[in-house]
């Protein structure tokens, strides 16, 4: 499977995601934010990192890229599309996911090994997971939180659109410890941490059975290569 | 060359942290005077002249780019005095 | 021709040139408010047979300043490139005097490091100084030819609990926080020590790694007459150039530029593109070579390009794109704006260059052109303004041979040991020692500070916090990495600098050591008061000699540094704080061994003595 | 209640990353209409009243607390209407 991962000015974990699909058996193809071209990808991740310097708002000039006509489009049409830390942010900013990101609540930037419950193993990019499972995933990042009005949250919550919860820690004050937020269709999928530094056995987070040995956010890629085979 | 403001103010209903924090620290240094802060952002968009179609396009750049109205207001947009500042 | 014959140029203001300097040889010039003494500012007329125009005093002035030139630490600086064996110089592919240090790890791929400092800076203004500090160490490494992977900091504050201390640790932290991780560069380790003595004058060190392949290294110099001479980068304005504005009211006296800033603000997400945009550059092979700038902007860039390469270069400075429309020709050459490069650029390939720089939106301008006549010649809206051979300027500056002394307070201190310490006699007696040590802020745990520094990205680090040494895989295909730990311990080296330095450079050393890679080779930021105190002269020349030996002996070569003076408070110096950075290579990082308890049933050790 | 409106823009002299990537991109969607922007920061006081002596105290916070005198600049300090927002 052919999974495009999108390279904006500041992006950084570009580079990390196309590990990571490699690491799922997938091929990552590079594309550029200034094409209007998706080279004929089957999937989409927009990557983690400070496109444009975060400036303005996270995601929220990268989301004006030329590139993200045809996302829009694609993710429209049921193209799955995976949003990770800035790359949700850009979600967000181009509406394909509800919701807005403001500063984490305790105004810093933060790294810590996040534990998440998946709430919802349906979605193209989840659906490896069973549903309830704890997982741990690298979190990384200044403008965390996410937050919408009281209507859209009871929206998301009962139509299952929360992917992902933050546990133990809610680490930036996100609404109900929301990390990760799909479409209604759930083809579409931004989280804040970070799957793909959860990929490569000595360089995740550490598991109780040894150090940097957490693979969890394999699954996210595994997910959506599956479901491609079944399809 | 002209200025145009344009500021942009978080919603009233959602939690501000910055803001919140500020509050915050005025009470601790016992500047009671203030019951709350709230910070928003200031654009000057420097334009050659002011005409009624540039009023217009910045008024939709405010709306659909320097605010993102899930979260945030467009409060005012005004022309700066060419002296002012 | 007087001054008042002089052409008005569209800058408003009435430049000096060369003729002018000829025809008014007698007009006073503020060197001293420069920072040139009395006998530097005769060298230079000397130089050039007549008085300098105000840009090429301009030029020399931040060229010969401690800073750049070295010229109190050059006399000992060469202990490093002269206490070498045949076996240190085998990995060196880059030693002392480059922008950072090259050395080959195996399988065609090297490692360049170096460590810089930003200590001042990051006291006017805690975040943007420690934030534009990272940004310059970067810049350093990329223009060998480097990707850079990985970053460091060494961190040195006053009194935890003193009014000012939340100040310059907030900013401090969230400043290098901000910019490294805005660039996507993990940070793999460092220190942070608080001690009263740093209190008006805390240390801001930070290291960077890069990695490279052979066939990738560039060293920054102006070969080829003909080729362009290219800035390219963020635009100039009229950052940390307060001193400059003396030059301004110099050469015209109303209506000049009002306020010059002393401070640097960054953009991370600036040098992110650049840094991108450099490698493109170097891949597609459309460089001879990049120089950045950094602290004495064009100044330095032009001139230490023209001197490393074929000796003349001709610039036209009103081709720099600029921020500020009123910056004058003299603060144009003193600019420390963040964020800029120069690169040499053969004629045949200018278009592809600007094809890539474009694809990054990187501004960019062609200033001139490398020449053969040995002289570094620029022009300001066509009059000559500078005409100097550029050795003058970049290399051959003042060296001093300051006067040492051996400081009338040590063999007191040092009579005062720890060994006249009361002993504690009782149970509590011991809890308070030892609650009291444990509760030293220098003790407790980091990670309120390392919490907030990305590891993950790049996806290559095999060690961070809390392990004694950072460590990062370089070759995916065979693990093939490097480990990098920095220490310093600044009482020690107050109580006896050479025993300290010695000390520094054995505690890196073990720590890269206990990682499991091999140390190979040591850079290093040398942190002291005024060079012009002879008693930090003293504690100056000892760290070195004995650093040098040290080094020696365990056989790892010193491929570069810094050394930052005038870390004092009034009068009172810091302790010498020499940071030692050393770094190791290993053929597998699944082979690292990290700090902590790994497995249950494992049987612990002590060795050593 | 009323509100004190403070506002603080970064210095002219010095670089503002933030409005020069604003700047970038509107030149990128062919919003040539404007020159430059540079983005501040709108600071909303809410006070129980305002007095001389409230003023004279969010103007010291304005200086010492809101803006970095180092790198930045209160452009403007004034009161809401009560209406207005
Ligand atoms: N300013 C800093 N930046 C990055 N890492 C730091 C910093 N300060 C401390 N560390 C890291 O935190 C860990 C603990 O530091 P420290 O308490 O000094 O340990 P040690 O005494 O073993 O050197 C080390 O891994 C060190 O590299």
């Amino acid at each position: 499977m052919r999974i495009g991962v999108i390279t904006f000015p500041g992006s950084l974990d570009d580079r990390d995601a196309q590990r990571a699909v490699r690491l799922a058996g997938g091929e990552p193809v590079a594309l550029w934010h200034g094409a209007h071209d998706l080279e004929g990808v089957e999937a989409i991740i927009l990557p983690g990192g400070f496109s444009y310097g975060d400036y303005l708002r996270a995601g929220a000039i990268a989301s004006l890229s030329p590139i993200m006509t045809e996302v829009v489009d694609a993710a429209n049409k049921g193209m799955p599309v995976l949003g990770i830390c800035n790359g949700f942010q850009m979600l967000a900013e181009a509406r394909l996911i509800p919701g807005a990101h403001t500063r984490n609540a305790h105004q810093q930037f933060i790294r810590r090994d996040q534990r998440l419950r998946v709430e919802n193993a349906s979605t193209d990019w989840t659906n490896g997971f069973t549903e309830g499972q704890e997982i741990t995933i690298p979190l990384k990042n200044a403008d965390g939180r996410f937050i919408a009005d009281d209507e859209t949250i009871k929206r998301i919550e009962g139509q299952g659109q929360v992917a992902f919860r933050y546990i133990g820690v809610n680490p930036n004050g996100s609404f109900d410890d929301i990390a990760g937020v799909s479409n209604e269709r759930g083809n579409v999928v931004g989280l804040m941490p970070h799957p793909e530094h959860a990929t490569e056995p000595g360089f995740g987070p550490d598991t109780p059975a040894a150090m940097s040995s957490g693979v969890d956010g394999l699954t996210f890629f595994t997910s959506v290569i599956e479901r491609a085979l079944v399809k | 060359m002209p200025t145009i403001v344009v500021e942009v103010m978080p919603k009233a209903e959602l939690l501000d942290p910055q803001g919140k924090a500020v509050t915050f620290a005025l009470a601790r240094m016992g500047k009671s005077f203030a019951s709350e802060v709230r910070i928003g952002k200031r654009f000057e968009v420097t334009v050659d002249e002011v005409t009624d179609e540039v009023l217009a396009e910045v008024k939709t750049l405010a709306d659909d780019m320097f605010s993102n109205s899930v979260i945030e207001d467009v409060v005012s947009i005004s022309v700066l005095d060419s002296v002012g500042a | 021709m007087t001054d008042a014959q002089l052409t008005e140029a569209p800058g408003g203001h009435v430049p000096d040139t060369v003729a002018n300097a000829e025809a008014t040889p007698d007009r006073e010039q503020p060197y001293g408010a420069l920072g040139l003494k009395d006998d530097e500012y005769a060298k230079i007329r000397e130089i050039l047979g007549r008085r300098p125009t105000s840009g090429e005093l301009a030029m020399y002035s931040v060229m010969w300043s401690e800073h750049c030139s070295y010229k109190s630490s050059k006399i000992y600086l060469r202990q490093f490139g002269q206490k070498v064996s045949e076996s240190m110089k085998k990995n060196l592919m880059v030693g002392m005097g480059e922008n950072a240090g090259v050395v080959d790890i195996g399988n065609g791929w090297a490692v360049t490091f170096k460590g810089e400092s930003h200590n001042h800076p990051s006291y006017i203004e805690p975040f943007q100084g420690a934030a534009t500090g990272v940004g310059g160490i970067v810049r350093d490494i990329i223009s060998m030819g480097a990707r850079p992977v990985a970053v460091m900091d060494q961190l040195r504050f006053g009194a935890i609990d003193a009014p000012d201390t939340q100040r310059v640790v907030n900013g401090v932290v969230s400043g290098i926080s901000f910019y490294a991780n805005c660039l996507g560069l993990p940070n793999i380790g460092g220190e942070t020590i608080f001690d009263p003595v740093y209190q008006g004058n805390p240390l801001v060190n930070v290291t960077s790694v890069g990695v490279l392949r052979h066939e990738d290294l560039h060293l920054a110099n102006a070969k080829g007459a003909g080729n362009k001479v290219v800035l390219f980068g963020a635009r100039t304005g009229g950052d940390g150039i307060g001193g400059a504005s003396i030059l301004a009211s110099d050469t015209f006296s109303s209506g000049g530029p009002t306020k010059r800033p002393a401070v640097q603000v960054g953009d991370p997400f600036a040098e992110k593109v650049l840094i991108e945009c450099c490698l493109e550059l170097f891949r597609d092979e459309l460089v001879e070579g990049i120089q950045d700038l950094g602290a004495a902007g064009i100044s330095c860039a032009t001139s230490e390009l023209a001197s490393n390469g074929d000796g003349g270069m001709f610039i036209e400075l009103d081709k720099v794109l600029l921020r500020d429309p009123s910056l004058t020709a003299e603060e144009i050459l003193m600019s420390e704006s963040q964020e800029r490069m120069m690169a040499v650029v053969r004629p045949e390939k200018l278009d592809a260059f600007m094809a890539v720089v474009g694809k990054w939106e990187v501004e960019t301008s062609v200033l001139g052109e490398v020449t053969d006549t040995g002289r570094l010649i620029i022009h300001w809206h066509g009059e000559e303004i500078v005409n100097v051979e550029p050795r003058t300027v970049a290399v051959d500056g003042p060296v001093y041979e300051r006067p040492v002394a051996y400081p009338t307070w040590i063999d007191e201190l040092q009579a005062d040991s720890a060994a006249q310490l009361e002993r504690p006699e009782t149970g509590d007696a011991l809890r308070a020692d030892f609650l009291a040590i444990l509760g030293s802020p220098n003790l407790a745990d980091k990670s309120w500070i390392t919490n907030q520094y990305d590891t993950y990205v790049l996806g290559n680090t095999a060690l961070s916090f809390p392990d004694d040494g950072g460590m990062v895989r370089v070759d995916e295909e065979s693990g093939l990495g490097f480990a990098i730990a920095t220490d310093a311990n600044g009482r020690y080296c107050q109580l006896d600098p050479a025993q300290g330095a010695r000390l520094a450079l054995a505690e890196a050393y073990r720590n890269v050591a206990v990682t499991g890679a091999t140390p190979v080779a040591v850079t290093d930021c040398l942190n002291f008061g005024s060079p012009e105190n002879p008693e930090v002269m003293w504690q100056f020349s000892q760290t070195v000699e004995a650093l040098s030996d040290a080094c020696l002996e365990m056989e790892i070569p010193v491929t570069g540094g810094n050394v930052s003076f005038y870390n004092q408070t009034g009068t009172q110096p810091i302790h010498p704080t020499p940071v030692v950075g050393v770094l190791g290579v290993i053929d597998d990082v699944a082979k690292r061994i990290p700090s902590g308890w790994q497995d249950e049933g494992d049987n612990i050790y002590l060795l050593g003595t």
